[in-house]
């Protein structure tokens, strides 16, 4: 199969979707069974295609990289600049043709389950036809091979994420929930389109290549190697929106207001990994003072997710907060260094996050069934002190969700081990390099944390006694569009998908097809060298691998013993932790405090703008109200005349001159003649003296 | 490239077949409302027909602003010529059109947006005939303004469209019709007269020698003013860098940035707006207010080289405050039509920052971005007279769900919403994006700062989504119609073309590249230009 | 013959043009009073009469003292003519007045005024 | 002499004329008593003889009478626009209803335009300084006498006594004004004083409160402030004609004899060359003046005018305002100026008789002339009123119409001559004028009429003559090459 033949079916993944989304949106309700087969089968070719893509390439053309491209826009040679054109085109190398798997993957997996979880939907075609529009998008982002179409595409996701958060817009918070997540993200993403018009000034291209390439070769922007650091910081800011890191997190647990298949697939899978997609694909220009910030941005991150994921009690709340934790350690990974090791998250944490999402689904779907049929509105179905005891009811959707968390726990023998594993050694390493020892403690401390809220989460859920006995016959397990997926993404949470050895992944196909870039900025602001990290890493691996399963081990055990058991109750460690657990529970106040600042200021500004618009502005040229009040007081006939269209300010003053001019006019013969001697008299006076 | 029919040419035909209407519906009786408008599309449609012609003949590679020979479709005809009067030489006024890449854009979009104001003109009921010819009056006014190329017929056309706005908005508006409409009404004027002033300037500055007389030649020819040597020394704009060009730029600059319409200028615009009908709406924001920024690139750039570049940063400020301003205010409207109003001025801020950045790609981005701004903002005016039309509100919290009970309505909401907040695969990124990147080009920090307008764009656009469409129905437009046949007749073309442009912008681009990029050399080496970073 | 009562000035003794031209701005200045003062029209269009004939006053003034020819007597006496024919109408008007307001104040006289 | 005299004679013709028509109409109206409505014709007679006189003396450059009178092309170009709008008045006149209550006396009335007329031909010819004032004051008797002529006698009345007190006090100033100047230069025909001002032999301060008292009765004539308080009180209180034909006509004939005066006498011929400005004599900075009093005019008659709710008032203020843009012409001090000047008269003509015209239809039929009585009218007289709003635009100085093109020529003039403070004055009063002229309309147009609403029907020969204003309105705004040669050619003036 020729480097052609690849090329055309990456853009046949790239177009199916766009299609489905095409006949959805116009013909969808007419069709059969609304069209879901259509969108169904669309992904189920591209996930065919995406694995033929995938085998070929890393089984034929290993090393290389292939780039089909047309230009777009010619502006020719532009004067006192340069040849400026803008090229589109679609590269495809040993990163994005996973990430297509990847994609197409969990996709194609939840188009399947949202067949059962979505049926009866009142939008039920155009939800399929949103599926098909950010699949699209986001294979876009994948093979792109510029910055233009990354921005491009990344807006694109947005505004299919949108669509599908706001799914339910009748729900006042579905719809702030979609708003929130777009404007959030718009702010990244102008910090990304600002690094991009660094790019771009400086380079005159969009296209990674030829940037890499200028930079390899000493052209920096401006001269300066701040403005690199800055446009690679300002690039990462369009993943701090998209991928949720700490300071722009706030909108993803909202985005949990959208049906539970979409969380899967675009909060939890690949929208939010996009972000930390971007940071692999520009790795290579990033300095090491921005790869500094990227780390500890996802530190942060990872930290706050854990935290605020321990004491949650919505389903979905928990998966969402433990998602950003998730995020921020892959970023933190990427900054570190840790370049494989941080893709290889990606890629695992996508199939286990994706099935605990569509598990909690599962639970919500069949939670939703029983408080129906009792006709309960008011119980929360999301919420785990309504659940408990499901173990027994929906056995497959239990089994499945324990993989599940043992992968995202980090226990041996699952995906999530091997990754995480990689990530702290890389943690590791990195401090062991730079000195920064903070990075690896917390980042074991997140590991901890995140065994521990997991396994509250499933003790909770499923183990012990259902909260309320009488729906407890109501409920059972998913049908088989919905029970299928969780199978598949439970085989693929265990280790031998990416690496024979349960215990190390670098000696896996993963490690060996996906290897840390040159980084190519000038050498003074270059990050730590590829093989001093990795001797690094290569020293505190076992050290690291000792310590995560024994972290971990004390995060499950831990849970075991305070929600299985119950030795430790629960409230008396809520009081004893006191304020700590309010600002954890209260998600560290995050959006009270944008409320208050950032929205209460815009909004402010806005409204103190509209004051300043109708009263000053306007008012210099309309007059204020009161004073044409005061007036109308003063001389009767004013105000007739304003409402006959002189409210203008100056109109105001003139016609007030006009009034005293008028008063000159008295009707008196003798009057005027006074005037016409006086002003004889005054031409006299001046003019004399010229 | 000539065309013509009928032995007059092409332009004449375009600028000039709407008064043709005109006068066949002033001899129409009043009660034949139905012939009316008829003529009144067929008329507007024919326009439109032509300026595709137009479009598929404009040559791209020819270069036009200051070189009479590569203007294309040109007409010139000795208007007024005044005899040799000792004491100013031959004083001469001419009917000279013609366009080039930066007015080509403009024309079809001119006709465009008229023709599609025609159609969603079709349910003005009142004084059918006196509204319908002062359409069409307005329509040729337009059209003149952009393929003028004679500063006094520049002039005419720009002052013909002024009365019959006046009346439009006045007779046909809303409730406070009367103070929009001489807002507007004395805004522009105070505009034109100061432009006035600048034109008999620069016309007792300019001479040129006649090659078959000998003779001095006052003009008012445009292209005749762009060349220093046709200044004579010792007159008013005389030079480069003198007071007085400063002043005159100044002057041309208020007059334009009032139609623009820029900060501090733009009170008018959001009364104007909200008292308009709905398809004056859409020609006042699709149309007029184009014809501030044109005005700029025409005259006031090519003209004065020397003062353009030595105001462009405050020109830039300008823009950026707008921007941002706009952005602002418009969040804080709770009247539909005003947060539309507030949103052309926030994205008209964006054509001025393009401009400023006096490169091509903020050029291209800035005339694109008026294109664009034309057919979306249109759109958006459309979208609001159509929920207008069937419930008469317009407060952004009278609504609220139709997205479920019309979604046809819907559907083109959001494509122009979207293309409004710039989203990309839609034709306002492509134009916000090079004028950005332009801008950014020659001033870094003004360029950032600008940039944070995009998130309350997203911000307002997306909240008023929210409000009006999403959420629960109310229950009095539980019986709102979807949108009828001759509605959707006006959104499709303009949605099309908002996508089209969106996904390949190239056609529109390879129109204006050739003449802007001169442009931007003509008056970069007119001027002393610097990068402020 | 020596009835010298008193000594006649000089500058009375031999009058000159600046004499007459005092006498006309006197005349003038007086004529603008009655028109600035009066309150019976009448008495207005007396003042106006003066206004004329100083200007008549200096004519003839410049006439006798200076070499210039007739012109300024028959200016004069067109000057007399006009006036008489503009009092004429003025009277008649001022008549027509005093039908319709039934006086001959100017002051009452002020209906269409600002 | 008897030669020269029968010689001049023959180029007399036009004011021979007028003198025979005035006494047919005398005459004339005796004979025909009860039908004296047809002394109407016999004027028209009369004025069309006149007018083919007058046309026989184009392209004459001639000074008759022992100059006292120049028959010149610059005569010749305001005698024109004299008779075509006595054309226009006399017409109106036959319409206006005003008129029908002194019915018996109409005769008389006819008669007294002639002689106004009479006056105003030869103000515009006279170049001797006592004919100038006896032109001037036989146009002012007889205006007097006309401003007294309607029905509603008491304001009639009261504007005839204002208008005869301040016009007679502003008589006497000119004319002691004149006898100082003749004192100064011992000359009184116009070539003879420029003669003397040349030498620069006498005192400044005489000159100067001998210019100043000239300028105040000329100022008075062409009412420029602050010389026109007269002018407001007189328009509304005379007969609607009689405010047209004195805001047009009568102001034309104070510029063209005014323009005269000051280019002949007070400039120094010595330094005139056919390249542009001209020098002022020493000693007397009468263009300043102007100057100072053309802004004042602009700007009041503006200020003021949005003021008035009657529309004779509202358009005697824009009068005032025009006037003042018309000063500018001559304060820039050169030919161009006056040739714009001369254009603006006949732009002048047809849109401000348009104006007053249909001022005075409407009020003929709904007997008002407030303007808060125009609201919906646009609806009941649609042609009517969509006239009356081109006549507006016009005024405003908004193409395609001619009172763009006369201002844009007005302000060309200034601004090739430098005076760009005046020009930015000028402009903005422009754009203040906007406010009152767009008050009319909106009345009419924006707001729908109350009560009666039945459409208002004329006559067919009211609409002819609404379209024989409004089509030069118009097409003068598109086409005006000719006009403007035309004037350009005029501004050749004897001895000049």
């Amino acid at each position: 199969m020729t480097s052609d033949t690849l090329i055309q079916f990456a853009l046949y993944i790239l177009f199916l979707p766009l299609l489905g989304f095409l006949l959805l949106i116009f013909f969808g309700k007419r069709l059969p069974r609304q069209g879901d087969w259509i969108a169904t089968g669309i992904l189920g070719v591209t996930l065919l295609l995406s694995l033929i893509i995938l085998f070929v390439k890393l089984l034929s053309y290993p090393a290389e990289t292939f780039i089909s491209q047309f230009t777009w826009i010619d502006f020719g040679d532009v004067p006192f600049i340069g040849p400026i054109s803008v090229e589109l085109g679609i590269m495809l190398d040993n990163l994005s043709v996973i990430m297509l798997v990847v994609v197409t993957l969990v996709s194609f997996l939840v188009h399947v389950f949202s067949i059962g979880y979505m049926q009866g939907d009142v939008r039920y075609s155009r939800y399929f036809a949103y599926l098909g529009l950010f699949s699209f998008s986001m294979l876009g982002i994948v093979i792109t091979h510029n910055f233009l179409m990354m921005y491009i595409f990344w807006e694109l996701v947005g505004l299919s994420s949108y669509l599908l958060i706001g799914h339910w817009y009748e729900k006042k918070t579905a719809s702030d929930a979609a708003k929130k997540a777009f404007i959030v993200n718009r702010i990244g993403d102008a910090g990304m389109f600002v690094g991009i018009m660094i790019i771009f000034v400086t380079f005159s291209t969009f296209t990674f290549e030829k940037i890499f390439d200028s930079i390899a070769v000493g052209t920096i922007p401006f001269g300066s190697e701040a403005w690199l650091t800055a446009a690679g910081i300002l690039i990462f800011c369009g993943a701090i929106g998209k991928s949720a890191q700490f300071p722009l997190h706030t909108w993803l647990p909202d985005a949990m207001e959208g049906p539970t298949p979409v969380s899967a697939l675009i909060h939890a899978a690949t929208m939010v990994a996009a972000g930390v997609y971007l940071i692999a694909r520009t790795f290579t220009i990033m300095t090491g003072d921005a790869l500094m910030v990227i780390t500890y941005i996802g530190l942060i991150t990872a930290i706050i997710g854990a935290v605020i994921a321990i004491t949650q009690f919505d389903i979905k709340k928990v998966l969402a907060y433990s998602t950003i934790s998730q995020l921020g350690y892959m970023v933190m990974a990427l900054g570190t260094g840790a370049f494989t090791a941080g893709f290889f998250h990606l890629v695992t944490h996508a199939s286990f996050k994706a099935g605990l999402f569509l598990g909690s689904g599962s639970v919500i779907h069949a939670m939703h069934e029983a408080l129906h049929k009792k006709h309960d509105h008011q119980t929360d179905p999301q919420d785990i002190r309504n659940m408990g005891g499901l173990k027994k009811k929906m056995p497959v959707t239990y089994l499945t969700f324990l993989i599940f968390t043992l992968a995202i726990s980090g226990v041996p023998f699952t995906s999530g081990f091997l990754s995480k594993d990689e990530i702290l050694a890389g943690t590791l390493g990195f401090a062991s390099v730079t000195g920064h020892y903070l990075v690896p403690v917390l980042a074991f401390l997140v590991a901890g944390l995140t065994a521990f809220y997991m396994f509250r989460l499933l003790i909770l859920t499923f183990h012990g006694d259902h909260a309320d006995s009488s729906r407890e016959n109501d409920i059972h397990e998913s049908p088989g569009v919905m029970t299928i997926p969780l199978i598949i993404f439970a085989a693929l949470s265990l280790w031998f998908f990416y690496s024979f050895n349960p215990f190390g992944a670098s000696s896996g196909w993963f490690y060996a097809a996906i290897e840390r870039p040159m980084s190519v900025v000038p050498s003074v602001v270059q990050p730590v060298a590829a093989e001093v990290f990795k001797d690094a890493v290569h020293h505190a691996h076992t050290l690291a691998m000792v310590l995560s399963i024994l972290i971990a081990g004390l995060g499950i055990l831990f849970a075991f013993v305070v929600y299985h058991f119950r030795r430790v109750d629960a409230d008396r460690l809520k009081n004893a932790a006191g304020p700590l657990y309010d600002f954890s529970y209260n998600k560290l106040y995050f959006d009270e405090m944008y409320d208050r600042s950032v929205v209460g200021g815009t909004m402010g500004l806005s409204n103190l703008s509209k004051w300043f618009d109708d009263t000053i502005i306007d008012g210099i040229v309309n007059g204020s109200a009161a004073i044409t009040r005061w007036w109308s007081a003063f001389t009767g006939r004013f105000d007739n005349v304003v409402i006959d269209g002189l409210v203008n300010f100056s109109a105001y003053f003139t016609g007030f001159i006009g009034l005293i001019l008028r008063k000159f006019q008295t009707g008196k013969v003798q009057t005027y003649i006074v005037f016409v001697i006086f002003s004889i008299i005054v031409f006299f006076f001046i003019f004399r003296t010229l | 490239m000539e065309l013509s029919i009928l032995g007059i040419g092409i332009l004449t035909w375009v600028v000039f077949l709407p008064v043709l209407g005109m006068i066949v519906v002033l001899l129409l009786p009043k009660e034949n409302g139905l012939a009316i408008r008829a003529t009144t599309a067929a008329a507007t449609g024919l326009q439109l027909l032509l300026s595709i012609v137009i479009f598929m003949r404009f040559d791209r590679a020819l270069l036009g602003i200051n070189d009479p020979d590569s203007f294309q479709f040109v007409e010139m005809y000795r208007w007024i010529s005044v005899d040799a009067v000792p004491w100013v030489g031959r004083i001469e006024i001419n009917y000279f059109l013609g366009i080039d890449g930066l007015s080509v854009l403009m024309v079809i979009l001119t006709a465009l947006i008229s023709f599609i104001g025609a159609i969603s003109s079709w349910n003005i009921k009142r004084l059918e005939k006196g509204y319908f010819s002062l359409y069409l009056l307005l329509a040729t006014g337009m059209m003149g303004v952009f393929v003028a190329l004679d500063f006094f017929l520049f002039f005419v056309f720009w002052e013909v469209m002024l009365l019959p706005m006046y009346f439009l908005i006045g007779i046909w508006g809303g409730p406070r019709r009367e103070y929009a409409a001489i807002k507007f009404f004395i805004y522009t004027f105070v505009g034109s007269v100061l432009m006035l002033i600048v034109m008999l300037a620069l016309y007792f500055s300019v001479t040129y020698v006649d090659p078959t007389t000998g003779e001095k030649v006052h003009t008012f020819n445009i292209l005749m003013m762009m060349d220093p040597a046709n200044f004579e020394p010792g007159t008013v704009l005389y030079g480069v860098d003198t007071t007085w060009r400063y002043a005159a730029w100044i002057l041309l600059f208020i007059g334009f940035a009032i139609k623009i319409p820029l900060f501090p200028f733009h009170t008018w615009l959001p009364d104007a707006h909200v008292e308009a009908p709905t398809p004056i709406s859409v020609i006042l924001a699709g149309v007029l207010l184009k014809m501030g920024t044109y005005g700029l690139l025409r005259i006031s750039y090519p003209i004065f080289p020397d003062a353009t570049v030595h105001y462009l940063y405050p020109m830039a400020i300008l823009g950026v405050i707008s921007i941002i301003y706009g952005a602002l205010c418009a969040m804080a409207q709770k009247d539909f039509k005003k947060l539309i109003a507030y949103s052309s001025i926030s994205h008209m801020g964006i054509v001025v920052l393009g401009m400023a950045a006096l490169n091509t790609q903020g050029m291209v981005g800035a005339v694109l971005q008026m294109f664009n701004h034309g057919t979306i903002t249109a759109m958006l005016f459309l979208i609001v007279g159509v929920v207008y039309d069937r419930t008469g509100k317009l407060g952004l919290y009278d609504f609220g769900g139709l997205a479920n009970q019309m979604p046809k309505y819907t559907g083109v909401v959001m494509i122009a919403f979207f293309a409004a907040l710039g989203l990309p695969g839609l034709s306002g990124f492509i134009s916000e994006l090079f004028s950005f990147l332009g801008a950014f080009d020659t001033f870094r920090t003004l360029a950032i700062i600008s940039v944070s307008g995009i998130v309350l764009t997203a911000a307002y656009m997306l909240w008023t989504l929210q409000r009006v469409f999403l959420g629960a129905l109310k229950e009095e437009h539980k019986t709102l119609p979807d949108l009828t046949t001759r509605e959707l007749i006006a959104f499709v073309p303009l949605a099309i073309i908002v996508i089209f442009l969106g996904v390949y912008p190239a056609p529109a681009i390879d129109l204006m590249n050739a003449s802007l990029s001169y442009l931007v050399e003509v008056v970069r080496t007119g001027g002393e230009f610097v990068i402020i970073p | 013959m020596t009835y010298c009562i008193a000594q006649i000035p000089q500058w009375l003794a031999e009058p000159g043009l600046t004499h007459f031209l005092v006498i006309s701005a006197i005349l003038f200045s007086l004529g603008l009073l009655a028109v600035l003062t009066r309150r019976n029209v009448i008495m207005v269009l007396m003042g106006i009469e003066l206004l004329l004939n100083s200007a008549n006053i200096n004519f003839i003034a410049f006439a006798r003292y200076t070499t210039l020819a007739l012109d300024a007597h028959l200016i004069a006496l067109f000057v007399i003519i006009l006036a008489a024919a503009e009092a004429a109408i003025a009277l008649a008007i001022v008549l027509n007045i005093y039908q319709q307001f039934s006086t001959v104040n100017v002051d009452e006289v002020s209906t269409l005024r600002e | 002499m008897a030669e020269h005299i029968l010689e001049s004679i023959s180029l007399f013709l036009p004011e021979i004329a007028l003198t025979v028509t005035l006494c047919v109409a005398i005459i004339a109206d005796l004979i025909l008593k009860e039908r004296n409505q047809n002394v109407a014709y016999v004027v028209i007679a009369g004025l069309v003889i006149t007018t083919i006189f007058v046309l026989r003396q184009t392209g004459l450059t001639e000074t008759i009478f022992s100059d006292m009178v120049a028959v010149d092309p610059f005569a010749v170009f305001f005698k024109i626009v004299l008779a075509v709008s006595g054309f226009f008045i006399v017409f109106f006149s036959m319409k206006c209803r005003e008129l029908d209550a002194n019915k018996k006396r109409i005769g008389e009335y006819y008669m007294l335009i002639v002689a106004m007329m009479l006056g105003m031909f030869i103000m515009v010819g006279a170049t001797n300084l006592l004919l100038m004032y006896l032109a001037l004051e036989l146009s002012s008797i007889a205006s007097y006498i006309l401003a007294g002529y309607t029905k509603r006698a008491r304001d009639s009345a009261e504007a005839s006594l204002k208008y005869v007190i301040y016009g007679a006090v502003s008589s006497g100033m000119l004319i002691y004004g004149v006898s100082i100047l003749y004192g100064i230069t011992g000359a009184t025909d116009i070539y003879g004083v420029n003669a003397a001002l040349q030498t620069g032999d006498f005192s400044p301060l005489a000159l100067l409160t001998a210019g100043i008292l000239i300028i105040a009765g000329f100022g008075y004539k062409v009412t420029v402030a602050p010389f026109h308080f007269w002018s407001p009180d007189v328009y509304e209180g005379a007969p609607i004609t009689i405010t047209a034909f004195l805001a047009v006509a009568s102001k034309a004939a104070g510029f063209a004899m005014m323009i005269r005066f000051f280019k002949v006498s007070f400039i120094d011929t010595a330094l005139l060359d056919t390249a542009g400005v001209w020098d002022i004599v020493e000693g007397f900075q009468w263009n300043i003046i102007l100057a100072v009093m053309a802004v004042l005019t602009m700007t009041l008659g503006n200020l003021v005018a949005i003021w008035q709710n009657n529309i004779k008032r509202l358009l005697a203020y824009s009068s005032i305002a025009h006037a003042g843009y018309i000063l500018m012409g001559l304060v820039v001090l050169t030919d161009q100026g006056i040739a714009s000047m001369m254009l603006y008269f006949v732009m002048y003509l047809f849109m401000n008789f348009g104006a007053f015209y249909i001022a005075m239809l409407i009020s003929n039929k709904l007997d008002t002339e407030d303007i808060e009585d125009y609201k919906g009218l646009g609806y009941r007289a649609p042609l009517v009123c969509v006239a009356m709003a081109v006549f507006l635009i016009s005024l405003t100085g908004i193409p395609p119409t001619a009172g763009f093109i006369a201002k844009f020529y007005l302000f060309a003039a200034v601004i090739s001559a430098g005076w760009y403070g005046l020009v930015l004055i000028a402009a903005i009063n422009t754009v203040i004028s906007l406010f009152y002229y767009v008050r009319i309309f909106r009345n009419m147009f924006l707001i729908e009429p109350e009560g009666d609403t039945s459409k208002i029907e004329f006559s067919l020969s009211s609409k002819i003559l609404v379209f024989a204003l409004l089509i030069p309105t118009i097409f003068f705004g598109v086409y005006f090459r000719d006009i403007v040669d035309l004037a350009q050619a005029s501004v050749k003036m004897f001895g000049l």
